[in-house]
């Protein structure tokens, strides 16, 4: 239980030992030990589930198991590369007078609060937990987001906290209706909140109740994920806060709002039978990847396009769950993984790009790789690989997806042929612009951090040629829990 | 491959080179006649082309070999032409190297060739008439294979052998399908030697000249070997002629009287065929340049038409 | 291991290709060490590839798995005919054109060298791996590295936003293709979740679902080849493009395309259909005639060679669809005919247009002009290219003795077979397809001669022209190479049928061996009564006639020469300018085919007084299909994009509604 | 007895669904102000009862907390964040009153037909009320999209909270206690945070229109 200790502690004491010494100029290297820490400590759980198999902890209210232990490590991971991130670009944005001591202090403290939230939501047990969890990571990114204290910032934070506020309070009736099943099925005050107790007896849960308690689950949750039409606090948040905060709202707050999404999916699938859950995730996938890839072709700043990406891969993945079936649920994981991954790599290397020009406009950002090949190169690669460009991950997931679909939902191929291809367009067209050409940039004062975003897409290469033994057999173990 | 074949194939190629010229000068006398000009005799081309061989070559300052080069290419093509149209044996040892669609290949070498030598010298002329002469070939070496196809259709082969064999076991009779591809083959053979109503051979008036313009800069042997050239395309397009739709009087296999015998038949069908030829180019008149895609574009269609109606009727001897 | 020996050689030099490539990223700038070192190796193992491959075309199949890829598909390769006679064109083509790149990249153009190095020998390695690919995933993953690989090289000069625009198109054109490949290996492996070849072979689909495969097989891989509505990518990016690019992009990676389709329609797919012979004909046949209608009119050299490109695959896919259509009707030895002729232009394409191309690069690089407009004269200047890329204009132009007019041939034998099939409909269709193959293989003629004619002959039409320098020679070692390929495949037709015979074998149960009769010098699709062709006679026929005139106008007159200046009919200012330009000799074709194009022209009147004319040529698809498809999806991002309006209070609603949708969904 | 805390139960739930189309009528924002803070009571009042009735120590809890939050706690941040930024104006509504009033009837309506087929499975001593629960989240619900300004969006959000809370405790005596806790905790720092961001929107825009707020779109 230790190490679920350090990994939960950590980022605790994190928060509070940089809410007091966030300011000082150790602060970044102090950020980065401490999710170092995190990182290691999710290593060596991971370590104790793949040689062990799933855990407890505290009384049944921790649990890990297949489906979480993967996004757990995930967190870690790509919690660490931010950090690392977040050193020089941070330092660059206080020169340049958009960040103080305070504000800075501000915004370490609460990364490590948030990524506590989020291995919270990740590892507990409780299903009140996981939404309590959810919401305190909202709070957390709330502060994230507008620590510029922009106006744009406040706004975009402001609608956030609202739409977000406001979506899980749906998830938090949505509780209350799975906790008043679990109790008219019989199980005890104690553990009727408890998923894995809840998933023994998913079958006697009423169904009425369950399908009601899914719909209010599903568009509170769904509106972290970024579903479409409850999305829209997303491209907001995303372009106006840090670059950072926008890489780990991509790669972790969806990811574990989704994850949210699949326990309550398990046990609605259980009650009801297979069915609604998942024709309701495709249903909103595919309209999240159709309108988020229209969306895209009509964007001007930069992170504001990516974060419409993230709805569009977010979609694909709901309606990969949506689909069902142990190769798709597979593809939906992989995907999850894979867009963390490219998509946070992505952002680093766009807060690099957006550095070099000062702007996040696109059409004031040209010849990245004349200045810095190294971050144009990054940027090409990463928006290659987040467009399903193969040998990158992404590719997999969604060569797995489509194939899977042109047998199982063959009308929905059409969708997804039309989104891809817009997608696929609006991206490309104006990556390629920032990337290559004539340039006008200066270089930059700090030395990018171009390990994140070289390790991310080594990763997420990795994924699309290899995937490793252990790795498969947890998404395996884990598509079997989800796809029943 | 017999001794008769090879001496069939070696008569066959002589014959046309000699007769060629000759077959230009009966063109060209019959229409003096049917002027009522007297005409420069029969032997007027070989006159020329002797003349032609004495002079000296006078060759633009910055040709290229590929401008030297370029008539005897010709008149290579010319020459195996001439040797794979079966006009006095079916027994002939080159007939398997190329069929109907090899000789349409080979025409069309040798038309490449002479536009690209027109354009080495870069003149307005020469440039001129190689986009004219290769504007009349793409449009009439389709109708020009169509007709081949009609007969390959007819004879299921595109061996020329087999199809003069085929057609000659024939009796005589109308078949609509040939009498179709006949009339285009006389409007490829029109236009494609350069004669009225396309081009007119007699004339160098800048904006209506074709071939003439081809061979503006050629001069002395270079110019001697081109016009021989243009004479035994002539001589093959008539042969070509009388090969699908008079193929009598052709010698089948290994029979030394018959070839004997074809030969005489041959300058008889030839004769008839320049008269004709001359009878035509009297009663038209030149037509303007840009009305010559009409005039193949009818042709084309005429050999297309010529072949579904042979496919429609299902025509032919079987 | 030891059962596949090809293969496993194959694999190695694909992955010697790959450490080339990485030893040029390691070599970033030393330039003579990735120009004098790297590419010749390259071409050195492109023809260690053809020696490995060469004897698995009559050879069993082999296969190879290896640990890499998904979970569960692992990467599948194997090595049978069909793959081995791609890997033969692949070979020998990038053999050459290998050679020539050693000399023809320069120092400061565009990219560093030696990523130039790396992106082009990946883009090698990727379309060889594509050709073994025996599962789904290693063939996209392999396929979509290629399209990756080609569009880099493809702009490596991305500075001119004009390329940065091809590129572009390029590769969103190849990534929805490949979309569409996905799909159809989606339908192939019927819903088994096993993404091996092996698997789709033994699948037996539905007539839907077969149908629905090929359909997408064909949308996928005609906008890789380049089938026409999808061709508009390819005359944008083969002239942007380094030349031994555009080279290797139209004489190998379009053929990828042709064995990808090969692949599932014949191999993949257990059955054929009639109309999906005639859709492939008839797409085909459009491609052809649209091709080589363009490439007529066009006034920049590469980009003529591309839109021909469009022709020729325009060719090679009528021949596919004939083929499909008789072996619909259980004509296996015509249908091998049809595929033969097919197959037979994939080769000859490969080596006549990468020559081609080369040769454009190095006028390029003589001149940095690609408008026919400024070039002119450059035989004389350039003697090495110009007579190399005759070699390759005639071939290209389909004439005899040369390799194009061996596949025309053969097509057009295939034609003459189709009264024998048992549709009345199809009989009438037939004459009429025949003839536009005839009329685009005449066209073809007339666009060869346009292009060899305005740049190499005539009188320079700039005055730096004549200082043009000819090509070194790691480049005509590459030139020759390649016009060896365009005259062996011409003259010794029936020695490359032995290769395609066990191919049309394994594709259609049949081949031209089968009725040849054994004959070496003789091309003999059925009988020698029926047709023959051969083309060592035919070119003994002209040589000796040739040789004949010549020896005898020699010995019986004089070879007296004298040099002149051209006739100028009395008109004293013969200038370069007076030579019909590329525009006057596109100017009938035009004319003839004006309905084809989209033209606008800007004409002066006589009075006046700075006459001015301007003509260009545009594309209807373009005009009607592509921009009217961007049009609509830009009205429909500015629709959907007013769900975005900012308003909180409305993103509420957006919530609000969506839980009460909901609600209503779980309650119905 | 049990028949009197029924009655009690259901007269509390009454007065919610009162209070809460009253929250949706109301123009001015001390009134809301106001209104909130007697929701929050009858809330406390009614987790009481229950907690009497059931003998359930927990809800007394949960009772606690709530009344310490909801009815003094939170109403005078509210009341200090309206005196400090000197907006106690009256209301603009984005639609008007009675066509908000109408749709909030129909919402009712559609709650009942929702909660109908459930509520009996509760096994609360409350279940019948769980419609006005859920009655009274949708009306804030609507409530917050019909309001301009930030201080009655905020309520809005409250109230749904209140709903919530009733909800909770309707169908099943409330969540386990450490839930309850950690959620209101939430809903603790989260009204600090959206203090101090009113606070920091007044700095920016000189005003709490949240018409401001809508500069970030897709034109």
């Amino acid at each position: 239980m230790s190490t679920l200790f350090f990994l939960l502690g950590l980022p605790l004491a994190g928060t509070v030992a940089l809410a007091l010494n966030g300011h000082r100029r150790f602060a970044p290297e102090l950020n980065i030990a401490f999710s170092s820490g995190t990182f290691l400590a999710a290593a060596a759980l991971t370590a104790r589930v793949v040689a062990a198999g799933p855990l407890y902890a505290m009384e049944r209210e921790f649990h890990i198991d297949a489906l979480n232990v993967f996004l757990v490590a995930l967190t870690a991971f790509v919690a660490l590369t931010t950090a690392i991130f977040s050193r020089p670009y941070m330092r660059v944005k206080l020169e340049h007078g958009r960040m103080t001591p305070k504000r800075l202090r501000l915004y370490h403290s609460m990364y490590q609060l948030f990524s506590f939230t989020m291995l919270l939501a990740l590892t507990t047990n409780n299903m009140g937990f996981l939404w309590v969890a959810m919401e305190a990571a909202t709070l957390a990114t709330v502060l994230l987001v507008s620590v510029y204290r922009t106006a744009a910032s406040l706004e975009a934070a402001w609608k956030y906290f609202i739409l977000c506020g406001v979506g899980i309070a749906q998830a938090l009736f949505g509780t209350v209706l799975l906790y008043m099943a679990a109790e008219r099925a019989g199980a005890g005050a104690d553990g009727a909140l408890l998923w894995t107790h809840l998933d023994a007896i998913k079958t006697s849960l009423d169904p009425r109740i369950m399908a009601l308690a899914f719909a209010f689950l599903f568009v509170g949750y769904g509106t972290k994920v970024g579903l479409v039409p409850v999305h829209n606090w997303l491209p907001d948040a995303h372009a106006e806060g840090p670059t950072p905060v926008s890489a780990v709202l991509s790669g972790l707050l969806l990811n574990v709002a989704l994850y949210a999404v699949l326990r309550c999916k398990v046990l609605t699938d259980g009650a009801l039978g297979p069915g609604l859950a998942g024709q309701m995730m495709m249903a909103f996938g595919l309209l999240s990847v159709v309108v988020a890839a229209f969306f895209l072709s009509r964007q001007r700043d930069v992170k504001r396009m990516f974060a419409y990406s993230s709805i569009e891969h977010m979609g694909l993945a709901t309606f990969a769950f949506g689909v069902g079936g142990p190769i798709a649920t597979f593809a939906g994981l992989l995907h999850m993984t894979v867009h963390s991954l490219i998509k946070s790599a992505l952002f680093f290397a766009v807060g690099h790009a957006a550095q070099h020009a000062g702007t996040q406009v696109m059409s004031e950002i040209r010849g990245l790789v004349r200045v810095n090949p190294t971050v144009g190169w990054g940027m090409m690669l990463g928006a290659l690989a987040i467009l399903g460009m193969p040998p990158f991950g992404v590719f997999a997931s969604e060569f797995l997806i489509l194939t899977t679909t042109m047998r199982e939902q063959p009308w929905a191929t059409p969708f997804l042929l039309v989104a891809l291809g817009v997608a696929f367009a609006a991206v490309f067209k104006r990556v390629q612009p920032m990337v290559f050409g004539e340039t006008e940039l200066k270089p930059l004062p700090h030395p990018p951090a171009l390990i994140p975003v070289f390790l991310h897409l080594g990763l997420g290469l990795m994924l699309g040629l290899y995937i490793p033994p252990y790795l498969e057999g947890w998404y395996r173990e884990a598509a079997r829990m989800v796809a029943g | 491959m017999s001794v008769l074949g090879l001496a069939s194939q070696v008569l066959e190629i002589f014959a046309a080179l000699a007769l060629a010229p000759l077959l230009a000068g009966w063109v060209g006398q019959c229409r003096a006649w049917l002027q009522n000009r007297s005409g420069p005799g029969l032997l007027q081309p070989y006159r020329v082309l002797h003349k032609l061989f004495n002079k000296d070559s006078v060759l633009a300052t910055h040709a290229s070999p590929l401008f030297r080069t370029a008539p005897y290419v010709i008149f290579g093509c010319m020459t195996l032409a001439c040797g794979i149209v079966p006009t006095l044996s079916t027994d002939l040892p080159l007939s398997p190297a190329a069929d109907a669609i090899a000789l349409v290949g080979l025409f069309a070498l040798a038309r490449v060739f002479a536009a690209l030598a027109a354009m080495d010298v870069g003149t307005a002329f020469g440039s001129l008439g190689a986009r004219r002469e290769m504007l009349i070939g793409f449009l009439a070496e389709p109708a020009l294979l169509m007709v081949f196809f009609t007969a390959a259709l007819i004879s299921d082969s595109t061996s020329l052998t087999t199809i003069v064999r085929t057609l000659s076991a024939r009796e005589i009779g109308i078949q609509p399908s040939l009498a179709l591809a006949a009339v285009a083959l006389v409007m490829v053979a029109l236009a494609e030697n350069a004669r009225v109503p396309v081009d007119n051979p007699a004339t160098h008036l800048e904006l209506t000249m074709v071939h003439e313009a081809l061979i503006l800069e050629y001069s002395g042997r270079h110019l001697a070997l081109l016009e021989w050239a243009a004479a035994l395309k002539l001589f093959a397009y008539a042969c070509i002629g009388i090969a699908l739709f008079a193929p009598w009087g052709v010698a089948h296999g290994q029979a030394p009287a018959a070839l004997v015998f074809a030969l005489p038949v041959l300058v008889a069908k030839l004769a008839a065929a320049g008269f004709l030829l001359a009878l035509l180019e009297t009663v038209s008149a030149k037509m303007r340049i840009f009305r010559v895609p009409e005039f193949l574009g009818m042709a084309f269609l005429l050999a297309v038409i010529a072949m579904l109606v042979k496919i429609l009727l299902g025509a032919g001897p079987q | 291991m030891s059962s596949a020996p090809q293969l496993v050689a194959v694999l190695a030099l694909c992955a010697i290709w790959l450490a080339i490539g990485v030893a040029g990223l390691a070599a970033l700038h030393r330039f003579h060490l990735v120009a004098r070192v790297l590419f010749p190796a390259g071409g050195a193992v492109a023809l260690a590839i053809v020696a490995a491959a060469l004897p698995s075309v009559w050879g069993a199949p082999q296969s190879v798995v290896l640990p890499l890829g998904l979970p569960g598909l692992p990467f599948h390769f194997r090595l049978d005919g069909l793959s081995a006679l791609f890997l033969l064109v692949l070979g020998g083509t990038s053999a050459g054109v290998s050679l020539f790149s050693a000399g023809y990249f320069r120092q400061s153009e565009g990219t560093a060298p030696g990523l130039l190095c790396l992106q082009y020998h990946v883009f090698l390695a990727a379309m060889a791996l594509v050709l073994l690919a025996d599962d789904a995933y290693a063939f996209m993953v392999m396929w979509e590295t290629m399209a990756l690989a080609s569009f880099f090289l493809v702009i490596s000069n991305h500075r001119i936003a004009e390329i940065r625009r091809a590129g572009y198109l390029y590769l969103l054109i190849a990534h929805i293709g490949a979309l569409g490949i996905l799909l159809c290996f989606g339908v192939l492996q019927a819903n088994t979740g096993d993404y091996s070849f092996a698997n789709m072979r033994a699948q037996h689909l539905s007539p839907f679902w077969a149908s629905a495969a090929f359909l997408l097989a064909l949308a996928g891989f005609g906008a890789k080849a380049g089938l026409v509505p999808l061709h508009v990518w390819l005359p944008e990016a083969h002239p942007a493009a380094p030349s031994p690019v555009s080279a290797l992009m139209s004489g190998v990676m379009l053929k990828t395309a042709v064995y990808g389709f090969l692949r599932v329609a014949y191999d993949l797919l257990p059955v054929q259909f009639w109309w999906w012979g005639v859709l492939v004909l008839a797409l085909g046949l459009a491609s052809a005639v649209f091709g080589v209608v363009f490439a007529a009119v066009q006034s920049d050299m590469k980009r003529l060679l591309a839109w021909s490109s469009i022709e020729n695959i325009g060719l090679i896919f009528a021949g596919i669809g004939l083929s499909i259509l008789f072996a619909a009707y259980k004509m296996p030895a015509v249908a091998a005919l049809a595929l033969t002729a097919a197959l037979y232009h994939v080769a000859s394409h490969a080596f006549f247009k990468s020559l081609l191309f080369v040769a454009t690069g190095a006028v390029l690089h003589a001149t940095s002009q690609r408008s026919l407009g400024k070039l002119g004269g450059l035989l004389r200047v350039m003697p090495w290219v110009g007579w190399a890329s005759l070699l390759g204009v005639l071939a290209s132009a389909g004439l005899p003795p040369l390799g194009g007019f061996v596949s025309e041939w053969l097509l057009l034998q295939s034609f003459l077979f189709t009264p024998g099939l048992p549709n009345s409909f199809l009989n009438m269709l037939v004459p009429a397809v025949a003839a536009v193959i005839a009329l685009v293989a005449a066209l073809a003629g007339y666009t060869m001669v346009k292009f060899y004619g305005v740049i190499f002959l005539g009188q320079h039409r700039e005055e730096k022209l004549a200082a043009a320098r000819d090509a070194g020679s790691w480049e005509r070692l590459g030139m020759a190479w390649l016009v060896a390929g365009c005259v062996v495949l011409g003259l010794f037709p029936a020695q490359f049928l032995d290769i395609l015979a066990p191919v049309t074998q394994l594709l259609v149960g049949a081949s031209l061996a089968d009725a040849s009769g054994g004959s070496n010098w003789l091309l003999v699709p059925v009988s020698v009564e029926r047709a023959s062709y051969g083309p060592l006679f035919f070119f003994a026929g002209v040589a000796a006639s040739f040789g004949l005139a010549y020896f005898l106008v020699r010995r019986l007159y004089h070879g007296r020469l004298r040099r002149a200046a051209p006739w100028d009919c009395g008109f004293p200012w013969l200038t370069a300018r007076m030579q019909d330009s590329a525009e006057g000799f596109g100017q009938p074709v035009r004319q003839i085919f004006e309905p084809l194009y989209r033209m606008r022209r800007e004409l002066p009147t006589a009075f006046d007084a700075r006459p001015r004319y301007a003509v260009e040529v545009g594309d209807h698809f373009w005009h009607w299909l592509y921009l009217p498809l961007a049009r609509l999806v830009e009205s429909a991002a500015r629709a959907i994009g007013a769900l975005q309006q900012g308003r909180i209070a409305i993103y509420l609603l957006y919530s609000f509604a969506t839980l009460m949708a909901l609600l209503l969904w779980v309650t119905r | 007895m049990t028949g009197l805390t029924q009655q009690l139960i259901d007269l509390f739930a009454a007065l919610l669904l009162l209070l809460a189309f009253a929250m949706l009528a109301q123009r001015r924002i001390l009134s809301l102000i106001h209104l909130y803070t007697l929701q929050g009571a009858v809330l406390v009042a009614a987790a009481a009862v229950m907690g009497y009735a059931t003998r359930q120590p927990h809800l007394y809890v949960s009772a606690g907390v709530t009344l310490a939050l909801k009815v003094f706690l939170i109403p005078s941040l509210l009341h200090r964040v309206i005196n400090r930024l000197n907006v106690r104006w009256d209301l603009e509504m984005l639609i008007n009153v009675p066509t908000t009033l109408i749709a909030g009837i129909v919402l009712v309506i559609f709650a009942f037909y929702l909660a109908a087929p459930i509520a009996g499975l509760a096994a609360s001593i409350a279940r019948g009320t769980l419609g006005i629960a859920l009655a009274c989240i949708l009306l804030s619900f609507m409530m917050m999209i019909t309001r301009s300004k930030a201080v009655p969006q905020v309520i809005g959000f409250l109230a749904m909270e209140n709903g919530l809370f009733f909800a909770a405790t309707a169908a099943t005596y409330g969540m386990p206690m450490v839930v309850e806790l950690g959620i209101a905790l939430d809903v603790l720092v989260g009204i600090l945070i959206l203090g101090v961001f009113m606070f920091q929107i007044r700095e920016q825009f000189d005003s709490l229109d949240i018409r401001h707020l809508e500069k970030l779109k897709d034109d």
